[in-house]
């Protein structure tokens, strides 16, 4: 019998699924092993070409990362797809839209003109913008279309089955790819991954809580103890499902939500957004709004890693006009 | 049940010509075929009627219905009636839903009925889309202890006590002051019948003080309550009266001893003197006196126990502590009644300035035969008979700068005034109304009485009492100024002494009290029943109900009727033996719960509770009263609050939204 | 949007059960008219709205949405709109962030007694959003994906 | 205590009419060490009838000095002396803050004049409610030199500053003039109930009789209550009070001589600044027999009036 086809792709992403995948350390070998691998551009020289040529169905497993920001990320999806038996969203960026998605918060035009104009480490005299046609000698260039709405990759094409992570633990990756092998798979349209949250596997003693200011991580030292979100550090483990040890949390660092929502959520943000604001020690909206000022940049917080994935998907459209001062706030995080 | 077993029945409600009149309910039952798992839809005349009710059944039957659906009026009008219709066709009651298209829909829009129509559908679109996401729940039942408590013994605790233990039921009856008795015990006569407070209260209270089933525990507060109904925990705080009840006699040679005469504010209020160590009225039950230990020139100085030296029995301790008592009761009656308004929050009245002014109830205690002056009508001076009196009416109430409610007693107890003036004095008696209520039985008759006896009635709300004259006849007296609205013209009307008759304010602590005891204060500050009309001594808490003017102003009659009425539920819940709670409740999936204890501190009953040892969080169904607020603040969505669900809610709004077109998101125009 | 073009924003309300719900009760058997824009939702308590519940109203159409309740310290279950309080403020920043104006998601609080400041707060928060526009938020989704034009010009 | 500086807006009544008014302001802020900067190129208030003919105008108008002041000092209050001025400011303030489509039509008119205000820079206070507030009876205390021993004062607030939103702590009995009055050694009257009622204004031009009726009757109850002298903090009061003293006691056929003084006059006194530096002597009703009743000791307490045995409790007050 021949080996499972597996192809990896990665679209908008900063390429940390693909060390991921190498994170495994000696047990890459047993993927070797057990697949045989058709694509992976970032590791083995493929063309699109080759993909194409396939049959449609040829592929039995597509591991594919990153976010949907272009028609370049659109083609290879919709390409891929045709051509895999399943499709997994892996890691954030394909699942939730993650870091490429907190553009979201701003305009295509907004981000070219900060980017190419306005920053401060933009050094463009001539004031050069990538032209999306170019004729050269050769003939015309012409680069992919970038999308002003990043879109998680099951807005673009169905998804079979997502991975959490930012990206995934070596251990998420290793139960999933042990189900593929075995073929014993959750129901389509599954997580793979137990459906706990941070909390419960982090350590920190949890009391009854209410928050009466935040702190930025730089302002206080936490106590090694104690639930870190009772000393008032973001923490997004309270919303967020687990599968990662509750790594940061346990070196002092709030969980910034990478693993995404529980089972049936249907807005991450909303849901770190009502734990957090239901403990603040406050009755008055003016209470509530002095403890709020403590809190920087709330939207970018909560939608960290599943901007495109909320409900809303996006900031409502500026059309190019100048950003508000709060949701400059927003910008200036990015 | 799999989605497509599901079969939803819906019922459009005409309500005559309520709906019908603006809502096309033909189009909006016809048009609610679209709607996902319908199988009927029938427009009714009267829903709520015994056929509209009776097509129900029969359609569940004919058409194998599991869910129901209605619109037509409030839930709060007829939830029960058609949940007890789905019950009695088989199904679980609680596989309906109601959608309210009377005072949410035609009522409100009686100008547009289009959108109306419109709003019907969205609102009926809702309840189909919810009911497909419900569940069967089954109340929960409860055990009932028998043993009551009752806060505050003025006339309406005293009377749901006596009810109480009547029926062989025990009662613990607590009251702040040293004594039980309340307003009514201040009062001279009542009206209409000028019956003598007193000799129909004294007995009332003696009966309550001896009643084998009933413990009084006097000069006493409740501190706390925890529990639900059948099983309550209540902790009392019997203050330290510094004298040994069972030693005791009650012969009153401490108080003749004691040296220090202090204005008493309550009883007397503040128009005569106690002691230090008093009791508050030769009527008193229990008859011991108590030490105020603010006043006793002992707990000032160190020194005098007069008390103590004369007392025969040795019943004085000077060191006595506060005693806390904890009661298991399976039923709770506050009866706290009111207190008065306070006339120098309107400065023009002059209380306090002008000694010839008085409110209400130092007037009662001033022609109380028992009272400061032994029954005379006499000014501040405490000898000079008035010639003329002014009674004023609705001092701080029917004012929206102090309280905009009618304090239902004031009109009566003025042409009272009028009345005792009248047959004690020569004098002219002036009443200053806006408004004559004299609406139960007996009291019309009793004002065409005081009209007949001369008393004068001039329309128009009081702007000043004041003692600057303008003309020789006002020289010495004080002028009531007004414009009398039945002539159109001011009046200044000099006369000897003023009469305020001052509102009937919730209690000040009301709103304390009312959050210990799980009840709510209406805008006005009164507590607030369960309905206005068809429930007004039960409250929202399961098991507390509320009687006499802690509810509201009221008289003696209704006072004592709510006493009554508050034992009767009460007795009848105890009959019951257990009792079936809403299935209204948060429960924790503790598989998923992470015990992050987020929730821990939303639940005002202290209904949750962490199990440390599974570090997960978990409600006691009996303490939850259902207000989902745990529910929204879990921020792993493992809370879920029955009937309320977060699948039926998201339902509900995708249902209301049906038909506004989202779903085709538009091409973007400025693609590259 | 209504047939004649003129803009009749849509409304969806979360009003509680005990408060504000029975004043929109009180209004309707007091017959005081105001625009057909709310469709009403009702919660036990405004301590029960999950800021998803606004989310989910807005991303389908929602021009506006009214949470009503208990005024403070008159919650049926004492304290359950002070929590809607604070869930409310951080939802009005985090939605300011979205660029979503303040007059479109409002919290207000009505007795059980006042039936005419239910009707008042509805008539103006209508006029409010009406002068604001529809918001109609999936028309912030561009659909940029070619091989949906591919698809749609090759039925064409 | 650090030197104070208030915005100032004399009006015209304590320039022109009461003079005196206007010198003992000045005299007492000297003594204070607080500093007056008056408000260059100020204009009329339109006293209180042009709102009745013309709201428009008629904010505008008093506008006009709110943004001049708020060009100038806006950083600090702005003080009034005048009971009348004090409203019209405040009420200009209040009307643009609480309906901003007035707060427009009252910016375009300013706008003609290169002028701009934004309601709520300036905060509008009376100069009774400035002293008593910021300086405070006790501090008062601390400052007099010259206690008025022996002199028994009625305070006299007037309508327009006690009305509709009373500065002081209450619309119909306010006591902060009485506490001050105490502070400077002066007894005060308890029983005069006529602390806010209305002077006749300008009832004087439209109906005389009237408005000598009402002066009279505050004359009167001041008389019934024993005082020396009335004391007022503003110009219209005194000077109905004074003015047409003469003409209520012809009409009612009595003879008081009830002296109407400014509070600034009676700080003054009280800090030892001598009549002269104080006014007086520019009014109609002579001041001179109530400030010759100033003792140097203070007057033996009155031996607390024994209640008769059979007498009933006055109400208690509460703390």
């Amino acid at each position: 019998m021949s080996k499972p086809k597996l192809a990896l792709y990665w679209a908008s992403s900063c390429g940390g699924c693909e060390i991921a995948v190498l994170g495994l350390h000696e047990k890459i070998l047993d993927v070797a092993e057990a697949f045989d691998i058709v694509f992976w551009p970032c590791v083995m020289d493929f063309k699109y070409e080759d993909v194409e040529a396939m049959e449609d169905g040829e592929i039995d497993v597509c591991l594919f990362n990153g976010a949907i920001r272009n028609d370049e990320n659109a083609h290879l999806a919709h390409l891929l797809r045709r051509k895999s038996k399943v499709m997994v969203a892996f890691g954030s960026c394909a699942f939730g839209g993650s870091m490429p998605g907190l553009a979201n918060f701003n305009d295509r035009e907004q981000m070219f003109n900060y980017i190419y104009h306005d920053s401060p480490s933009t050094d463009n005299p001539d004031g050069i913008v990538p032209q999306q046609r170019t004729d050269m000698p050769e003939g015309e260039l012409v680069l992919p279309n970038f999308w002003n709405t990043v879109k998680t990759l099951a807005q673009v094409v169905p998804v079979d089955y997502y991975l959490p992570g930012c990206p995934p633990e070596a251990s998420s990756i290793e139960t999933a790819v042990t189900a593929i092998v075995s073929g014993e798979l959750p129901p389509p349209g599954s997580v793979i991954g137990p459906d706990i949250t941070v909390c419960d596997e982090c350590p920190r003693e949890k009391h009854e809580k209410k928050i009466s200011r935040f702190y930025r991580p730089q302002e206080i030292i936490p106590d090694p103890d104690t639930c870190l979100l009772e000393q008032g550090l973001f923490c997004a483990g309270i919303a967020t499902r687990s599968g990662c040890g509750a790594r940061c949390p346990q070196v002092g660092v709030g969980c910034r939500g990478c693993y995404g929502p529980n089972e049936g959520v249907y807005d991450h943000g909303a849901k770190i957004m009502t734990g957090i604001a239901s403990v603040l020690d406050a009755d008055t909206p003016e209470e509530v709004e002095a403890i709020l000022d403590t809190l920087p940049d709330p939207a970018g917080y909560f939608y960290r890693f599943h901007m495109p994935d909320s409900l809303l998907r996006r900031t409502a459209r500026t059309n190019g006009k100048k950003l508000l001062a709060s949701e400059q706030v927003a910008a200036s995080e990015l | 049940m799999s989605e497509n077993e599901k079969r939803v029945g819906v019922y459009v409600c005409h309500c005559g010509h309520n709906i019908a009149g603006t809502v096309d309910v033909e189009h909006v039952a016809e048009w609610a075929y679209n709607l996902p798992n319908v199988i009927i839809s029938r427009d009714n005349k009267f829903m709520c009627a015994s056929t509209g009710q009776e097509q129900i059944e029969e359609d569940v039957k004919e058409f194998n219905l599991t869910h129901v659906v209605v619109a037509s009026c409030s839930p709060h009008m007829h939830e029960k009636t058609f949940r007890n219709a789905v019950e009695r066709s088989g199904l679980n009651p609680y596989l309906f839903e109601m959608a309210n298209i009377r005072e949410h829909a035609s009522w409100v829009h009686p100008d547009d009925q289009d959108g109306a129509t419109s709003k019907a559908k969205a609102l009926v679109s809702a309840a189909v889309h919810r009911v497909l996401h419900h569940e069967e729940l089954t109340p929960m039942q409860v055990e009932i202890r028998p043993e009551v408590l009752i806060v505050g013994g003025g006339v309406a605790g005293i009377q749901a006590a006596l009810e109480v233990a009547e029926a062989g039921h025990h009662v613990y009856l607590v009251e702040r002051e040293p004594s039980i008795g309340g307003h009514m015990a201040q009062l001279d006569k009542t009206f209409p019948t000028l019956d003598c407070s007193a000799c129909i209260l004294t007995p009332k209270m003696f009966d309550a003080g001896s009643h084998p089933n009933i413990t009084l525990l006097t000069y006493a507060e409740v501190e706390q309550v925890d529990g639900y109904v059948g099983n309550f925990t209540v902790r009392v705080r019997k203050k330290a009266k510094m004298v040994h009840e069972d030693l005791c006699t009650g012969c009153g040679t401490c108080w003749e001893k004691c040296p220090k005469k202090v204005i008493d504010t309550v009883f007397e209020s503040g128009l005569g003197y106690r002691k230090a160590i008093y009791r508050p009225f030769p009527q008193a039950v229990p008859k011991y006196p108590v030490i105020d230990v603010e006043t006793c020139i002992y707990y000032d100085t160190g020194k005098c126990r007069a008390c103590e030296k004369f007392c025969p029995t040795d019943a004085i301790d000077f060191e006595m502590q506060d005693e806390i008592v904890n009661l298991e009761v399976g039923n709770i009656i506050v009866a706290t009644g009111y207190d008065l308004f306070d006339p120098r929050r309107i400065p023009q009245y002059g209380y306090g300035r002008h000694e010839n002014v008085f409110t209400s109830m130092e007037f009662e205690r001033l022609v109380n035969a028992a009272g400061p002056s032994d029954g005379r009508v006499v000014l501040r001076d405490g000898e000079t008979t008035p010639q003329s009196v002014a009674i004023i009416h609705c001092v701080g109430s029917r004012d929206k700068n102090y309280n905009g409610h009618c304090s239902a007693i004031c009109c009566m107890y003025s042409l009272k005034f009028a009345h005792l003036v009248k047959e004690r004095t020569e004098a002219e008696v002036y009443n200053f109304y806006i408004d004559m209520r004299t609406i139960a039985k007996g009291y019309e008759e009793f004002y065409d009485r005081v009209l007949e006896e001369g008393a004068h009635f001039i329309r128009g709300k009081v702007s000043e009492i004041t003692d600057a004259t303008h003309a020789s006849e006002e020289e010495g007296k004080l002028v009531v100024v007004a414009e009398d609205t039945l002539i159109g013209k001011q009046r200044r009307v000099p006369v000897d002494m003023v009469i305020l008759a001052v509102a009937m304010e919730p209690r000040a602590d009301a709103e304390e009290v009312a959050h210990r005891f799980g009840i709510g204060c209406g805008d006005t500050g009164f507590f607030t029943e369960r309905h206005p009309k068809l429930d007004p001594v039960a409250t929202v808490t399961e098991g507390v109900y509320i009687a006499g003017a802690c509810q509201g102003p009221k008289d003696i009659p209704d006072a004592v009727a709510q006493g009554s009425a508050a034992a009767a539920r009460v007795l009848s819940v105890i009959s019951q033996r257990e009792v079936a709670l809403e299935p209204v409740r948060a429960t924790i999936d503790e598989e998923h719960c992470s015990g992050c204890r987020i929730c821990n501190t939303m639940c005002p009953y202290h209904a949750i509770d962490f199990i440390e040892a599974d570090s997960v969080s978990r409600v006691n169904p009996a303490l939850c009263k259902g207000c989902g607020t745990c529910v929204a603040a879990c921020p792993s969505q493992v809370i879920s609050g029955a009937h309320f669900t977060f699948d039926q809610l998201i339902a509900e709004i995708d249902g209301i939204m049906v038909d506004v077109n989202i779903d085709e998101p538009l091409v973007a125009a400025e693609m590259v | 949007m209504s047939e004649n073009g003129t803009f009749k924003p849509v409304i969806v309300g979360f009003l509680c059960n005990w408060c504000s719900y029975r004043a929109a009760d009180l209004a309707g058997t007091s017959r005081m008219g105001y625009p057909a824009t709310l469709r009403d939702i009702r919660i036990m308590c405004t301590g029960r709205l999950d800021p998803t519940f606004v989310l989910r109203a807005l991303e389908k159409g929602a021009d506006g949405v009214l949470i009503m309740g208990c005024h403070p310290g008159q919650c049926h279950y004492q304290e359950g709109n002070y929590k809607a309080i604070r869930r409310f403020a951080l939802l009005k920043r985090t939605l300011r962030q979205f660029g979503i104006e303040e007059e479109r998601v409002q919290l207000h609080w009505a007795s059980a007694a006042e039936g005419v400041e239910f009707a008042k707060t509805v008539a103006k928060m209508t006029e409010e959003i009406t002068a604001l526009g529809p918001l109609e938020w999936s028309r912030n989704w561009p659909n940029e994906d070619p091989h949906i034009y591919a698809e749609e010009a090759a039925h064409e | 205590m650090t030197k104070k500086t208030y915005a100032y807006y004399p009006g015209c009544s304590l320039q022109h009419g009461n003079h005196a008014y206007g010198v003992s302001t000045e005299a007492v802020a000297r003594q204070l060490d607080i500093e007056l900067v008056e408000i260059d190129d100020w204009n009329c208030c339109g006293a209180t009838e042009y709102m009745s003919i013309n709201r428009l105008p008629a904010y505008a108008l008093i506008a006009r000095n709110l943004a001049r002041a708020a060009n100038e000092n806006g950083e600090h209050d702005l003080v009034v002396p005048c009971s009348a001025c004090f409203l019209n400011l405040h009420k200009t303030d209040k009307q643009m803050k609480e309906f901003p489509e007035w707060s427009e039509k009252i910016n375009r008119s300013l706008a003609a004049g290169n002028l701009q205000y934004e309601p709520g820079t300036i905060k509008v206070r009376h100069w009774l409610e400035a002293i008593t507030t910021d300086f405070g009876s006790d501090n008062l205390k601390t400052r007099v030199k010259r206690p008025l021993y022996g002199l028994k004062l009625a305070p006299y607030y007037g309508c327009l500053v006690a009305r509709p939103d009373s500065v002081f702590d209450s619309t119909e009995q306010p006591t902060v003039m009485d506490d001050m009055l105490a502070a400077l050694g002066a007894e005060v009257t308890t029983d005069f109930s006529l602390k806010t009622f209305c002077c006749g204004g300008h009832m004087t031009q439209i109906s005389e009789e009237t408005a000598l009726g009402m002066i009279h009757q505050i004359i009167h109850n001041a008389v019934q209550a024993g005082a020396d002298a009335i004391v007022t903090l503003c110009p219209m009061c005194q000077l109905n009070l004074d003015v047409y003293q003469g003409y209520a006691n012809n009409l009612f056929e009595t003879d008081y001589e009830m002296p109407i003084m400014f509070f600034t006059q009676v700080i003054g006194l009280a800090m030892g600044l001598s009549p002269k530096e104080l006014g007086v002597g520019q009014e109609f009703v002579s001041m001179q027999p109530a400030i010759k009743k100033i003792q140097d000791v203070p007057p033996p307490k009155p031996k607390s009036e024994r209640r008769p045995k059979q007498a009933l409790p006055m109400p208690v007050m509460p703390e």
